[in-house]
């Protein structure tokens, strides 16, 4: 059982862990940059720790300075969160050597999924459907051309430490083939210092689902059924629910299986999540997994009723996942999350400033997680999101509703968000109907200038 | 235009109400207070009487549950009030870690209250993972404070020595 | 169904009210007095109508007032709340003969429900237990003292016109009953101009357990289970839950179909209350029926996930309750509500005055309902309920832990509240253990002064 | 200018009220002091010797999305602009209902601008439930606008004349 645990990140999800934390009897410690003094996650904590200045370089990435923090404080584990040094495996490790139990799966299974092209070896050879491409690292335009005749065109070249769409390039004929890899190369060089580069065919509109995994030291793995992130811009997620309007139970099975099997040849322990692209023709290949909490894990919560960060909790002091064992996780109803972001919902530009009026939603079916507050200044060092809007109803057509009411009495002032981006979402007959795959936002991406 | 304890008076009051802004100008002198800012922003001109110490509460001390910070910020303050705050100059801690004063347990502290030390002269430790980092005077003066305490942790960027300088 | 709605109340459960109208695509008048230009429901309706000075009987209490303000925006119904004009039969006569819907029982079962005698009696032919006492009203003090002799004492003297407390004397003798009986006598004028009396069995150390209710033009008639209110502080509610710590399965459907026949009996329609005393040996009986939604209708609704609100606009309408008809309502989980008042925690005086900071808690299984903001002044004309916390768990153990951390998450700054007062009540090891009665509150009384 | 303690004072009031800003320049001095209001909306007369021209946002003017206020807020500023605003006096609607100019659609209104009024006079109607509530003017002057449109709803405390007393 953990005692002390310090959280080495801020905002939204430093506050749900804090949650977590005091639910368990488990003390906090927040630690913060010099902008950050005024961060909710600093006023909620039990103790808190200024760690470096305002850019996350010199803080919140500043390995020395969180293990530091821990140490002066007597903290006996780190909660990364997500983002900042999450899937740092070499964080990791120095967490361990130090004494600290990091709460997470171990460096290893961090260090096999963070490099793509191995963990796409690793899932294939669990019997998991990966997309076709090459086995492992690239050798030359030349060695991804000739893939690229066998596979067949589109294919798309990413970056083996890659993430977030850089360094990907798609190639419809062996011409931009050529090109693509020079770019990508540079860019994944840029980007990862890592310019290996592996090629997988593309898959055209498909929907994006991932699955949520629970793995205890026990060697029990659970998956808690699917999230539908489709709704993305720029590989950001937007709004995610769940469950998926295009899953059965036959497939919801099938997929399972694959999340739990692909946990399991990561040697996985802690919450995590399993991506896969799923086609129109309902066929789906693991895209990746990620080994931390993710923004979106409210969802699941929702419809299971397991509280996810507990669980995570629990799992890193050693003890076995809270759901019994002969109980099948069952979702019930519908959950939506809405991705509340500091941005202009035309141009997408950041939108920092202070808040000078606030009022949440409340009622029935509606959860706000967020480090808002009136008076509060969003800083423009770090991430844009600002709050995520949860909403349950018993279906999903109950869930939209409730979505759009709790958006309309959602009020910020002071900057602009992504509530009217969200709310025309909501309206839009194809998100409605549940017919969309990942090229959903391109109708509500401004022009590039 | 104010005697000191007035301008204090105000700049709390205008610190606990929700007043957003106060600006004076008389006979020559000017004061602004902002309030209600993340970011302290009091300003004087030079022309009033005023004199310079309106320093705010120190935006380095640290937050109400902050870890070390505690009795650094009181001890801050009365540096300040002991010596006339304007003209002091304060080492920061550039890392978080613990505080010590000596090389090792049995040696003599690096510098005491009086030393007179250069620029690049080392103060103290800090110490980070098991590295000892030691920290150097970025100022010419004499040691008037020291406002961490032996062993004790320490935030990034709070205050270590007070130093006047020479 | 109904088109524009106007609510005739203010604060938390205009906003509920609000939140519902929006779900079903139904439009909404505000109302408010002149104190109450700035209060969050009147920014959040589609439209607003100022009827009157801050004092409530010249505004939210004037009839005239609220039914041309219904008159004037159009609205086809209106919705009363809980307090002000909610049980006032009169007012739901005038309004149906102004052509509007009263979203509410008839004015004949308010009516009947309202004469706390003539319920008795109505429900004691129904078969229903009710506690030996008077049939109908007291003659006098004799007829009083011959009643009591037969029942046994102690003995209580209420007001047939009461609620509140008020006008409500306890005897252990003959000459206690003697004083009391001028004493209520005298109260009961003074509060309701009618000092008819009736008397009652006392019960000591009660339990207060009420159902709720709902019940269509239709002729459905169903109970969604108990909520456990004996957490009371002058006849007051402060906290409540569900389900009962000491109801069992059969007590529960034995009480149920007990509630269900005191609103036949009253026949019922629209969303009510029937409220019980449950003495320490499990027997119960009928103290009274509240015409009306309640403050702590969201228990009910964390616990079913039926929307209560919804329903009784769906009945107002004409429709159908839309619980399916095999369908028991089977409460899941465990749901404690908190209501945070504008109050010093120690001497209970109100504590009206403007909010200069609030953080809302998050997280799972936490729902606030207010209408606070960070900036607005609490006026000191209304009631002193600002919020209502809710909390969820899949047992009474977690929803306990979880109302700490979100009580300690809670932060209201400006004015003083009950949340230190509530999270005494949580680390009561009495209440932890379920063992309590309506006396439980004294001992967080103030001395009286 | 002033002492300190009516300094405070106003700081103290700018700060516990909705007042967004308030400025006074008085021989030679200056004084500002802005509240916390989103929107500024205080402003002073120039050169003004402090005192009387202090006028907060006005709290009658009709609030966002109320029902019948828009128009009739706007034809009040209107009017406060065009006549200069200190010295009108207003009839204020004492309830909700429907405005009528006259008894019936057929006859003319009971008055009109540049009406002279005494106290007492019948004014218009207000219609709440079937009843017509002759409202009367509570003050002897000019009818300098009219501020409710016929047949249109009205609220509580709604202006519905301009009157200039005489």
């Amino acid at each position: 059982m953990l005692s002390k645990i310090l959280i080495a990140n801020r905002g939204e999800i430093a506050v749900r862990i804090i949650a977590a934390c005091r639910e368990m009897g488990i003390a906090t410690v927040a630690v913060h940059s010099e902008a950050d003094r005024e961060c909710l996650h600093v006023k909620l904590a039990d103790e808190s720790v200024c760690i470096g200045p305002a850019a996350s370089t010199d803080s919140y990435l500043n390995v020395t300075a969180v293990i530091s923090a821990a140490e002066i404080t007597g903290a006996d584990a780190i909660h990364p969160g997500y983002g900042f040094l999450a899937e740092n495996a070499r964080f990791a490790e120095i967490a361990s050597e130090c004494g600290l139990v990091f709460v997470g799966p171990s460096a290893e299974s961090i260090r096999l999924m963070g490099n793509k092209s191995a963990a796409r070896r690793a899932v294939a050879e669990a019997g998991v459907p990966v997309l076709p491409g090459s086995e492992g690292a690239l050798e030359s335009s030349d060695h991804a051309l000739v893939l690229a005749e066998g596979i067949g065109y589109p294919v798309i070249l990413k970056a083996s430490a890659g993430g977030g769409g850089r360094g990907m390039r798609l190639a419809w004929d062996g011409d931009e083939l050529q090109t693509a890899y020079d770019m990508a190369w540079n860019e994944a060089e840029k980007a990862f210092g890592d310019p290996t580069l592996y090629l997988e065919k593309f898959v055209q509109n498909p929907r994006h689902i991932e699955f949520q995994i629970l793995a205890d030291e026990q060697g029990r793995v659970v998956h808690l059924g699917e999230r539908e992130c489709s709704i993305q811009r720029r590989h950001q997620k937007i709004l995610e629910e769940a469950p998926s309007a295009v899953l059965d139970g036959e497939l919801r099975a099938e997929m399972g299986r694959a999340a739990v099997a692909v946990a399991r040849a990561a040697r996985y322990v802690s919450a995590g999540t399993v991506e896969f692209l799923l086609s129109a023709d309902k066929t789906f290949t693991f895209m990746e997994m990620n080994t931390r909490i993710q923004v979106e894990h409210p969802v699941t919560e929702l419809v299971t009723g397991v509280d996810l960060v507990r669980e995570q909790l629990r799992v890193a002091g050693g003890e076995p996942i809270s759901i019994p064992k002969r109980r099948q996780v069952r979702p019930r109803g519908h959950a939506i999350e809405f991705r509340i972001n500091a941005e202009d919902p035309d141009t997408l530009r950041p939108s920092p400033g202070r808040i000078s009026h606030l009022v949440l939603p409340g009622g029935p079916g509606v959860r706000v997680d967020t480090h808002l507050y009136s008076g509060y200044t969003v800083p423009p060092y770090y991430d844009s999101l600002i709050a995520k809007l949860l909403v349950y109803g018993k279906d999903r057509k109950e869930a939209i509703v409730r979505g759009r009411r709790a958006l309309e009495m959602f009020r910020i002032e002071g900057i602009k968000t992504s509530i009217p981006l969200q709310l025309r979402i909501l309206d839009d007959p194809e998100f409605q109907a549940g017919d969309f795959s990942t090229s959903f936002m391109e109708r509500y991406m401004p022009e590039k200038s | 235009m104010f005697k000191f304890e007035e301008l204090c008076e105000l700049i709390r009051l205008v610190g606990s109400t929700d007043v957003a802004m106060v600006e004076i100008e008389h006979a020559g002198g000017r004061l602004r207070i902002d309030g209600n800012n993340p970011v302290p922003v009091v300003t004087t001109a030079a022309a009033a009487p005023v004199a310079a110490p309106v320093t705010p509460a120190p935006a380095e001390s640290a937050p109400t549950g902050s870890t070390g910070g505690s009795p650094a910020a009181v001890d801050a303050v009365d540096a300040e009030g002991a010596e006339g705050a304007g003209d002091l100059h304060y080492v920061l801690s550039p890392i978080v870690g613990t505080f010590y004063r000596a090389p090792n347990p049995d040696a003599d502290p690096y510098v005491k209250v009086g030393d007179a030390v250069d620029s690049g002269r080392t103060l103290c430790i800090v110490e980070a993972m098991k590295l000892m980092n030691e920290i150097e005077s970025d100022n010419t003066g004499t040691i008037v404070k020291v406002l961490a305490e032996n062993a004790q942790p320490v935030e990034f960027g709070e205050r270590l020595f007070a130093i006047r300088p020479s």
